[in-house]
């Protein structure tokens, strides 16, 4: 008999505090909303530990059922939840980041006139996040898909005074929903082929299908619109052109939705479909594909960024192809490390990127900062364990799972591989060029006096400095904590740790054939150090670039001359989307849509329609003369009609 | 001819000729006289139905009643000779002939089907004894439900013809 | 009972009845003037022969030879219809009252009332009574005069209200005695509690609905308290301001009649009828009920006077308050009250 | 014995009575009364059937439609007051206008 685990508190409970505050929170003070935000996430955290703590007494997976939803026919789908090692995972960092980055918030926003609506978004976001993370079935994971998508919406939009935040805002929706389409797409032809969503029986019926090529170009479709959604949502290409605009939002959303959390949904879904890809290698290759490319394009766009969150939110989207990488050569578990390895120190960079940001008064653009290390040397600090996790350097978190994912990637083929390897040295360069672009040196920044009129025009966060100064604590401290996380989080992946505890889930297919191979452990060894070389190698050119002789990058960039602008300008890749998709539209819409169809057929259909109502009744009315004994002759008439046509009928007979 | 069919007859002839002199009367207060002629005839007509408490009532709501409320208001609001309008042209072309269409139908089917039997005199009592039980059993949701109908037409009568409280009553003179 | 003999007798009955009517109807008045001349310490007619007892026949033929005025400006056919309407359905009204138990005669059995005893009775009665206020409300309407329009309005609206209150104080002696005949309602008032309290209406928990009825019949009559159509004071003489000679006759014996009636109905439903105690020989049998049915309804006859010599008249708007705000809650009441105590 | 026939052909004649009064006349408390002349003969065709039929529910029926009657009677001439205080006549041809 397994106990209750009443998971459903967990999504619950910040739903309940998004209430709270959105209902109430207005009138509340500062305090009473920041108690009740993080009360309730606290308590999402607490009982996530709990369930954590219960879980070897619990049969896994464990399915907790809550309400009808649907049920027609033999379609069911109801609101239940899933739990097994996979979602504990998700479960314990988006409860565990999300509730540091809650903490953080307090301190970010204090000043914000908007702060109940922060956090009763924030909340919102925990649940709905929650909500797929749980889900036992594909509609609930929907839900939460879309919810999440919604948070993410009103959170980039949060500003939405100001223009670029409220574009951002559309675009990320829009972008989401292409993918979205794809997604439910796919669901329908789960639907419409398993007649079912749940998770166990879709699985299920996967794996009970006669193999050949209808069912595996069945399984391939369905793999590939499920992809289409996880680009969506976790930025990969054709669909990442969102989320660097989403850096628009504050930056503990882009720490938690744009880089811990949310963005990562996509992973998971891969990774719950593993049954899915795993029999439709096609689409597996093709998340492979997209994955690595995607990391390798997003880290080279970072390189040449000069904004801090920019240069970041690209990281993320080379991280996350990263991620993608790992899930389509099959080494799910090693995708899902990353994911939260990346949670940790992604979390961490984006937070401490705020707190720089909020150290120099708003200031984003790095060029503009430098010499900060001695301002702000907490930051400093956390920040530096960050970079050097991400970086891929011993024994951070980052080094051993991005050192997982690439032995698989070796494994499977080596180009894979030595992309990766190319990736990881540009992403070591771009983070070490962004860390010491930031801490050393001197400061660039415009020197406010202390009354405090800084001429930057991020006017929220605008606390009007004098000199940058250092974070309050209660900012602080989820970055120390996060640090250690970083530093300590890798950790649990030694002798394919991970792997084992997440084996329940994905099989023990890729675990034997790991430990079969013992004979490739000095392999490993070797490619291990390779990878480490790569890393400090880009961390050393950083140095030298950025910080020994600064006036180099000028003359490197102007020898590229047109490959640099291109790569500066993001490949013009928010051009070409324009020009391709946007324009057309407009212009179709404006001319066919508008000018032809809606005017020229509907407007016009409908006005003579409405003229000719207006000319016929203009003699019809007639009729109507407010006399009453015309009524009743009509009346009279009309009866008389009645009566003969009844008679003629037979009805008298 | 049997007394029955010639007191047929003689009511008939009355409620007829009520009804014309309803129709010819330029006097609303004439017409009205003739309706409660018709309105005796036809209790008459009801006596020899055998329904005597139809006819009772016949007299007591609707001469003694209905018709008194329409007395009251011709004198009330001291209505005169109707004026000759030709407000509808409709009502005489169409409605009339309509009317008069519609009835003779009614009429040529009936007669034509004279076999539907013949009707005794006083063939049914319908005396109070009889026709309570079913009032209160059969039909007593339609008897509650005219009940209601008839307090709702109270209330729309008070409520239409009591003047708008719109200035003030003087105060009465004391002597 | 041949066909002839049943009209004979009819008639006869009708002879009989109506010519005793009238008298009554003349010497109400003499009673009236006599007793509220009393009431108000004089002494009425005493010149007309004995006590004035020929006074009532000098009237009446004063009224006769009276020339017979007709003003100008009156809608003349019905200025002279409203007379008759009245005293028509007045004198109407009296045929279905049954005066004692039918009498045999030679083998045939005569029902003591003008017509037989028709099972719906009282209904005609009523409806009668509900017609009979066209005499009053065409009379006031065809005299082309404000005051005897306005007389005419307040008798239809007096009496449409109070028909209402009378026809339900008597349904509580309907649901007593189960049925409309008057006979009926006689039959059930027969027998005594503890052998000497007669077990008429009145003493059977009737009192409330006998009182409603006496105070609906008096608003019906026209009669003080409730003599607004006519009231003096305010109206001239209300509805019959504009008659003379015979046709204000007409409506004198109208309303005296209709008391008359009222009295006789009252007697009927909650005083036992012609019950009374019999006793004597065979002749004394046959008229001691119709002796003891005329004194009731001369009891009756009394307390009219004696009310009119007692009581001022209301206000309209108290009048129309009272019978609709106190006098019908009242009746309703008691129609409850009534079956509730039936069905037990 | 009258045939039922008579007796439904005197209700017609009424009937058609007060549509032709609720055509021709112009006063509305005369078509008022048309209305209720037309009720009258609907009662008449209903006591008929009943005595034919042996049915009391005819009767019963003509209960209900007094009720009517006198309810719309009373709604109806209230109504006619209504109507007579603000248009101050009662010609219903001169009774056209939804507003004043």
């Amino acid at each position: 008999m397994t106990p209750n685990l009443n998971l459903w508190l967990i999504p619950v409970l910040p739903l309940a505090g998004a209430a709270i505050n959105g209902f109430f929170g207005k009138k509340s003070s500062r305090t009473a909303v920041s108690t009740i935000a993080l009360v309730f996430c606290g308590a999402a955290f607490a009982w996530a530990l709990r369930v954590a703590w219960q879980i070897s007494s619990v049969d896994l997976p464990y399915q907790e059922y809550l309400a009808h939803w649907i049920r027609s026919g033999s379609f069911v789908a109801d609101f239940a939840f899933y739990l097994d090692q996979l979602s504990l995972v998700m479960l314990l960092v988006v409860t565990g980041v999300g509730f540091l980055i809650h903490v953080y918030s307090v301190g970010y926003m204090w000043d914000d006139p908007g702060y109940y609506r922060f956090f009763a978004y924030l909340n919102l976001f925990m649940f709905f996040m929650l909500t797929l993370v749980l889900a036992n079935n594909y509609l609930v994971m929907f839900i939460g898909w879309e919810g999440v998508g919604l948070a993410s919406y009103l959170l980039i939009g949060f500003w939405f005074t100001k223009d670029s935040a409220a574009s951002a805002g559309k675009k990320a929706f829009i972008v989401n929903r292409i993918g979205d389409f794809g997604f439910l797409i796919g669901l329908f032809l789960l639907i419409q082929h398993f007649a079912s969503l749940n998770f166990t029986q879709v699985f299920d019926s996967v794996t009970k299908l006669q193999a050949g090529p209808v069912t595996e170009n069945l399984l391939t479709a369905i793999g590939i619109l499920l992809m289409v959604g996880a680009c969506g949502k976790s930025a990969q290409i054709p669909l990442y052109v969102w989320l660097p605009d989403a850096m628009e939002g504050p930056t503990p959303v882009s720490a938690l939705i744009h880089a811990a959390t949310m963005v990562t949904a996509g992973v998971y879904m891969v990774a719950r479909s593993h049954v899915i890809f795993e029999s439709a290698p096609t689409a597996l290759a093709v998340v492979a594909i997209i994955g690595t490319l995607t990391a390798l394009f997003a880290a080279t766009i970072g390189i040449t960024q000069t904004d801090i969150k920019k240069v970041l939110a690209y990281s993320t989207v080379s991280q996350l192809g990263y991620m993608f990488m790992a899930c389509g050569m099959g080494a799910f578990s090693a995708g899902i490390f990353h994911l939260m390895t990346h949670a940790f120190f992604k979390g961490l960079l984006f937070l401490a990127a705020g707190s720089v940001i909020h150290a120099v008064g708003g200031e984003q653009d790095m060029r503009k900062m430098g010499g900060l290390r001695t301002y702000i040397p907490w930051t400093f600090m956390t920040m530096g364990i960050a970079t050097l996790a991400i970086a891929g350097i011993p024994p951070f978190a980052g080094f051993w799972s991005k050192d997982e994912i690439l032995w698989k990637a070796y494994q499977a083929n080596w180009i894979y591989w030595l992309i990766g390897l190319v990736t990881a040295f540009i992403t070591s360069f771009y983070m070490f060029r962004l860390y010491f672009m930031t801490f050393f040196g001197d400061y660039r920044g415009v020197q406010v006096d202390s009354h405090g009129h800084a001429h930057v025009t991020r006017g929220h966060d605008d606390h009007g400095h004098g000199e940058p100064h250092e974070s309050p604590a209660v900012m602080l401290v989820p970055l120390m904590i996060l640090a250690v996380l970083s530093v300590v989080g890798g950790l649990v992946g030694i002798g394919n740790g991970f792997e084992h505890f997440l084996a329940p889930v994905f099989g023990t297919r890729e675990t034997v054939g790991a430990t079969g191979e013992v004979a490739s452990h000095s392999l490993e060894l070797l490619l291990m150090f390779v990878s480490v070389l790569v890393a400090a190698s880009g961390a050393i050119l950083a140095w030298v670039l950025y910080v020994s002789k600064p006036y180099l990058p000028q003359k490197i960039a102007e020898t590229l001359g047109g490959f640099y602008s291109a790569v500066l300008n993001k490949y013009y890749v928010d051009e070409l989307y324009a020009a391709l998709f946007v324009k057309p539209l407009v212009d179709g819409s404006t001319h066919i849509l508008w000018q032809g169809v809606d005017r020229k057929v509907i407007d016009d259909s409908i006005n003579d329609a409405a003229d000719g109502a207006l000319h016929v009744s203009d003699h019809v009315r007639h009729m109507q003369s407010g006399n009453l004994r015309s009524y009743a002759g009509w009346i009279a008439a009309g009866s008389a009609v009645v009566i003969a046509y009844m008679i003629w009928l037979g009805v008298g007979r | 001819m049997n007394v029955h069919l010639i007191l047929f007859l003689a009511f008939a002839a009355v409620a007829v000729a009520g009804a014309v002199n309803l129709l010819a009367q330029t006097h609303p207060i004439n017409s009205a006289l003739s309706l409660i002629a018709v309105m005796a005839a036809l209790a008459g007509e009801y006596l020899l139905l055998g329904a005597e408490f139809v006819a009772a009532l016949q007299v007591i709501v609707y001469a003694g009643a209905v018709m008194v409320l329409f007395v009251f208001v011709i004198m009330l609001l001291n209505a005169g000779v109707e004026e000759r309008t030709q407000g509808s042209r409709v009502a005489i072309l169409f409605g009339i002939p309509g009317a008069v269409l519609g009835s003779v139908l009614v009429a040529w089917v009936v007669l034509r089907h004279s076999g539907t039997g013949e009707v005794p005199a006083g063939a049914l009592p319908g005396v109070p004894a009889t026709i309570g039980p079913l009032l209160f059993h059969e039909f007593l949701l339609p008897f509650e439900i005219t009940s209601i109908l008839i307090l709702i037409a109270i209330m729309g009568a008070v409520v239409l013809a009591s003047t708008p409280p719109s200035a003030p009553v003087p105060p009465r003179e004391e002597n | 009972m041949p066909i002839w003999l049943y009209i004979l007798a009819s008639v006869i009955k009708s002879a009989v009845v109506l010519g005793v009517l009238l008298g009554a109807v003349a010497y109400t008045v003499w009673l009236e003037r006599k007793v509220v001349g009393h009431i108000q310490n004089r002494w009425g007619p005493t010149r007309v022969g004995p006590f004035g007892l020929l006074q009532p026949i000098a009237d009446g033929l004063k009224l006769l030879v009276k020339e017979d005025l007709t003003p100008p400006h009156v809608y003349k056919p019905l200025y002279i219809a409203a007379p008759l309407i009245a005293i028509i359905f007045a004198l109407t009204s009296i045929s279905v009252i049954p005066f004692g138990n039918p009498i045999t005669i030679g083998g045939y059995s005569i029902p003591l009332q003008i017509t037989t005893d028709v099972n719906t009775g009282l209904l005609l009665i009523l409806g009668v009574t509900s017609i009979g206020v066209y005499g009053v409300a065409l009379a006031g309407w065809s005299s082309n005069n404000k005051y005897s329009l306005l007389g005419g309005l307040r008798a239809s609206a007096q009496m449409v209200s109070y028909e209402i209150s009378l026809g339900l104080s008597l349904v509580g002696v309907l649901i007593m005695a189960g049925s409309f005949s008057l006979h009926d309602i006689v039959d059930a008032q027969a027998g005594h509690f503890w052998g000497f309290i007669p077990r008429w209406n009145i003493f059977t928990g009737q009192f409330v609905g006998f009182f409603c009825y006496l105070t609906a019949a008096y608003a019906e009559t026209n009669r003080i308290p409730f003599d607004l159509p006519e009231a003096e004071t305010e109206l001239v003489a209300g509805y019959h301001t504009e008659y003379s000679a015979m046709k204000f006759a007409m409506f004198f014996m109208a309303e005296y009649a209709n008391m008359i009636t009222v009295g006789c109905l009252a007697t009927l439903l909650f005083f036992g009828g012609w019950r009374g105690p019999v006793f004597g020989p065979t002749i004394l049998k046959a008229v001691l009920p119709v002796f003891w049915f005329a004194a009731k309804v001369f009891v009756f006859l009394f307390i009219y006077i004696w009310v009119r010599g007692t009581l001022p008249r209301f206000r309209y708007d108290q009048l129309m308050a009272f019978g609709w705000k106190v006098l019908l809650p009242i009746a309703l009441v008691n129609v409850i009250a009534t079956a509730i105590a039936v069905v037990w | 014995m009258v045939p039922l026939s008579y007796y439904l052909v005197l209700s017609g004649i009424l009937f058609t009575c007060g549509v032709v009064g609720f055509l021709i006349k112009r006063n509305i408390i005369t078509i008022f009364m048309s209305i209720e002349l037309m009720l009258n003969g609907v009662n008449l065709s209903f006591v008929a059937f009943a005595a034919h039929w042996h049915a009391l529910a005819g009767q019963v029926f003509v209960f209900f439609v007094m009720v009517v009657a006198a309810a719309e009677a009373t709604v109806g001439l209230a109504i006619i007051i209504a109507v007579y205080r603000t248009r101050e006549t009662l010609n219903v041809d001169q009774v056209d206008l939804l507003k004043l």
